[in-house]
């Protein structure tokens, strides 16, 4: 149905007056595959995505689809559809008016249209509401109007702004995998933005971390997940246990007075944190055996949160967050417990102080 | 905080607001009394005294003048207005802040000082006495509510809805065209009702700047009233506040009446 | 949406208020004219007029008039329209809707068609004429803004701070003078103002229910420039605007200009 | 520090006109317990709050502290700390003020006040903050003051009313640990009203999940997630796969047409819905052996969340959602494998239609 583009950043800058809100940007989106932009507020995210709309015009740098240089051209000339965290749905035009405006605009023959229409509701499953006022309609059926009338002008490149924090849980949950399903079926280039850690990961084929208007790492959800290459990148997409500890030589560091090994990826010797992911913390039984680092301390803080236990334990200088999940026969630790706590070594990364 | 005093609070209110009030719901039964002089409640009912109204050649006379004046004078201050308002909602102009404070300056300026302001003014430029002198000073008076309401109206526009029009292929104009005018047509009717009420109204700046040369139909009310009062006038004021009442149902429907005056 | 039409747009609404906004600044150089008549530029400069206008027992008078006058209705004002917003803003009672639509109706109505109706009423009630009458007529005018302003403040009062106090051992009357009154304070001061400048600059309705007999200043002015037109008017303006400006930053200060004007 | 004070509701209701809020609600909270009050918005939680606090007049029904009739009492005159959801800090006092307030109502000496408003800071770790206005604080930071400032009058039932979720993910996650420290610490009687089912499991003692007016369940955290008594509670508490079946007998289930053992707990013959967690659906070798209900199916979806990764799998008509704990060495499957999967017959939770 639709043609799958590639999309190019070279060094994309913008400034808005003294402010830098995006540094020299580069990003390459494979044809047909979807980036998630994943950042704080005032990363520069929504900036990049504006750029790429053209609703923003760059400082420097240069956007290009399929090797063509867009950077100069407006808004109404890039074929690039674009969905808004507020929907932005026209109110005083109909469902179907609105998902049929982008094919007046390019004087699509109102009996085409109107087929075209119907598809495009059809695969967001909102046929039937076609007649309808947006505010006649819930949040995720107007997001989901939204996304249809960006689809239906067969765009050669799909941004998403957000479009699933105005939701609640549930429907979050719900359009997150339809959104996916639909760019799949599609094979549309899409980049996607957001501030949610868990909705890029399980949504995108390649996760950028943002921050201060730079891109801090690129790659596969997995990657970033489990091999950050620094401390904000490995907090903004978990939970995380930080300790002060000294590399004392490559792959081998001293934690609260123990020498143990781990992944110390060319940080040099000296001070520098220690960082383990709460659930890589192993409890008790629950731990394998083999050459595993441990330590051993005693539960402070314990919570239940349904399919998770959390704890906290105080293991000499360390307070290590732990969690478990409530698989139906793990044992669970109370307050006071001694507990023994194994990881593998190569789960507990070090960055540079 | 406990259910009864705010029962008393409330008798209060309602108290004081039926006294305050309570004018305007007199003149209703006078405007349809029978009698040739003042009294309430009146001995006798009729519909003479607007029958009177209507064949009253300086009143109905008043009433064509202020209204044609009332129409220029709307007709100018969307123009002006809506093209400022545009200008400081979309532009990113240094001075914007401060233009928007100079805009809704006259709004709090008292009529007496605009009228001075504008009769020494118009003096020296030869404006004084004459027709576009007047609309001139109404336009003072009228431009700064269309700004207020119209810079509103644009910074509440739905957002998103001018970007998406763009990135859907709409040409800047089309966009204007099809999304952004019909999203502000509600607020472009409530200026004007509000506009040509103020126009219509308005007696201080002109007396300053015409004088009582040019007879609008508030002025014609002061002469008639100087001379007498009788129940013509109660029937003058029933027509003038159902008209009022139609622009202002105008003005709710269109955008809300309390955006409007504010607040 | 480009940025050049964006400049364009901004010029012409700088050249529009300018043109529009130059009265006002013409009228400061006027003032310190040294002419016996005017002129602009002036001949030479002076503060003659100044002088002239202390000295002036019927502007000097009327001022203190006035001023008597809108102390007193600001005062009453703010009893009225406080009380009022109180009941309406923490009121559960029926109608409050209605109340309130009632409350703000006043400032729409056309001041003749005030004039007429208080006229009327005030004419059967024998207030015509009489001080208390003008008092009166006034609140009408003045209430309405200071219901409106303290009714907002009400609802934006933080949420809960009340709850929070009276949670924490303070009786209802407690809540009110150690929490409520410190944070309505701005507003309490804005209303006042306002009401004070509404009140002062008032002519049209006063002149409906007393005639020329209550000489305010802005019926002495009104005398004055009927008679003669000097630079003894430039310097009222200037006094007036000053005395303006001085209330308006009080209320920018208090509670924000938009927020008072409405918009 | 405070003394522990029994709670109980009997028959509480509040009508608005003719709306009923608070529908007959009985509750007891034991002596410095902590009750968690869950619930979608507008099920009258806060109502029922706002009621114990005396701020809402009830329409019926009795509110006793330690055997104390309190529901005629005035807010002023019940001794009860509230802790709000917006903070609600007096803004034109200082941190210091704010907190004392309180004791100044009840007539602390000035000295006396200064210690304990200087304890109650060093408590909620906000010392040295005292001449601050609320407005140069964090959200944060402000909610220890709101928190303090209930303290420090020593009240006999502390309540909260959404307190954490004004703030980002990160600052709850720790306020939340700090408020069940406190709590415990001071074994004050604490409601904890909360729309968040993770936050009432994880900080309450005792959670009531709460529906239309009236209390759906209550019991241990552990017991509302593992025994919901009704869909309604079973899906609110956390994700749930939901099939409709048929029960053949006491225990014994027809399921896409396979009859299986389930947790039927006196549901009558005859359609019903099957309910089980997603994490509670075992897919292959991460299936212990054992007499376990298992089906084979294909899997549509994967999204990797970090921690978890989570998939769909269509098994004949049923479509199954299915979580796995991203363990270090858990195999993952990939969109269209064929895969086994396995549960506990009583994990599968059977209710009505």
């Amino acid at each position: 149905m639709t043609r799958s583009a590639a999309l190019t950043l070279r060094g994309v800058t913008k400034h808005f007056g003294a402010a830098v809100a995006v540094d020299g940007v580069s990003l390459d989106v494979a044809p047909g595959s979807m980036l998630g932009l994943l950042g704080p507020s005032g990363c520069g995210k929504t900036t990049v995505l504006r750029a790429i709309a053209g609703l923003v015009p760059v400082t420097a740098g240069t956007i290009t689809v399929d090797g063509e240089d867009i950077t100069a051209r407006p808004p109404h000339g890039r074929d690039i559809g674009l969905v808004f965290q507020q929907y932005a749905l026209f109110p005083h035009l109909s469902v179907a008016a609105n998902v049929g405006f982008g094919l007046e605009m390019r004087g699509v023959a109102a009996a085409e249209r109107r087929t075209r229409v119907a598809e495009a509701l059809a695969m967001v499953q909102l046929s039937g509401l076609d007649g309808r006022r947006p505010r006649e309609l819930s949040g995720g059926q107007q997001q989901r109007v939204a996304l249809a009338r960006a689809l239906v002008i067969r765009p050669r490149i799909l941004l998403l702004d957000e479009p699933l924090s105005n939701l609640d849980a549930r429907l979050r949950d719900e359009l997150r995998v339809e959104i996916r399903r639909i760019q799949q079926r599609l094979r549309i280039t899409t980049v996607f933005v957001t501030h949610d850690q868990a909705e890029a990961l399980a949504m995108c084929d390649v996760v950028g971390v943002m921050s201060q208007g730079r891109v801090a790492q690129i790659g596969p959800p997995a990657e970033i997940y489990e091999r950050p290459v620094s401390r904000m990148v490995a907090e903004f997409v978990g939970r995380l246990n930080t300790w002060p500890c000294e590399v004392v030589a490559p792959g081998r560091i001293r934690l609260d007075g123990r020498e143990m090994p781990a992944a110390t990826d060319g940080v040099a010797n000296g001070a520098a944190l220690a960082t383990i992911r709460p659930h890589r913390l192993l409890l008790g039984g629950a731990a394998p055996a083999g050459a595993l680092n441990h330590v051993t301390g005693q539960v402070t803080h314990v919570a239940y949160v349904g399919d998770l236990v959390q704890y906290h334990v105080a293991a000499g200088a360390l307070q290590l967050r732990v969690e478990a999940h409530a698989a139906r026969h793990a044992e669970t630790h109370r307050v006071g417990d001694v507990v023994e706590c194994r990881w593998w070594p190569d789960d507990l990364r070090v960055f540079g102080a | 905080m406990v259910g009864t005093s705010r029962y008393g609070a409330g008798a209060v209110v309602v108290a004081l607001y039926l006294f305050l009030l309570a004018p305007i719901a007199i003149v209703l039964p006078l405007s349809f009394s029978g009698d040739s002089y003042l009294s309430f409640p009146p001995a006798s009912w009729s519909l003479r005294w607007y029958v009177a109204l209507l064949s009253h050649d300086g009143l109905t006379g008043a009433f064509k003048v202020s209204v044609a004046l009332a129409s220029v004078v709307t007709a100018l201050a969307l123009l002006c207005g809506t093209t400022a308002a545009y200008a400081l909602a979309r532009g990113t102009f240094r001075g914007r802040d401060a233009l928007l404070a100079l805009f809704t300056a006259p709004l709090l300026l008292p009529s007496v000082i605009l009228g001075l302001a504008l009769l020494l003014t118009f003096s020296s430029w030869g404006l004084l006495g004459t027709y576009p002198g007047v609309v001139l000073a109404h336009l003072v008076l009228c431009t700064p509510y269309v700004v207020r309401i119209m810079t509103t109206a644009l910074a509440t526009l739905p957002p998103g809805v001018e970007d998406a029009a763009a990135t859907l292929g709409a040409a800047p104009g089309v966009v204007f065209r099809r999304v952004t005018l019909p999203l502000l047509l509600p607020a472009v009717t409530a200026s004007a009702v509000l506009s040509f009420l103020i126009s219509f109204d308005e007696v201080v700046v002109s007396l300053f700047v015409t004088g009582p040369r040019l007879v609008t139909l508030p002025v014609e009310i002061f002469n008639y009233v100087d001379t007498r009062t009788d129940p013509l006038i109660a029937a003058v004021s029933v027509v003038l506040v159902a008209g009022t009442l139609a622009g202002v149902v105008l003005i709710e429907r269109a955008v809300g009446l309390r955006r409007a005056v504010g607040g």
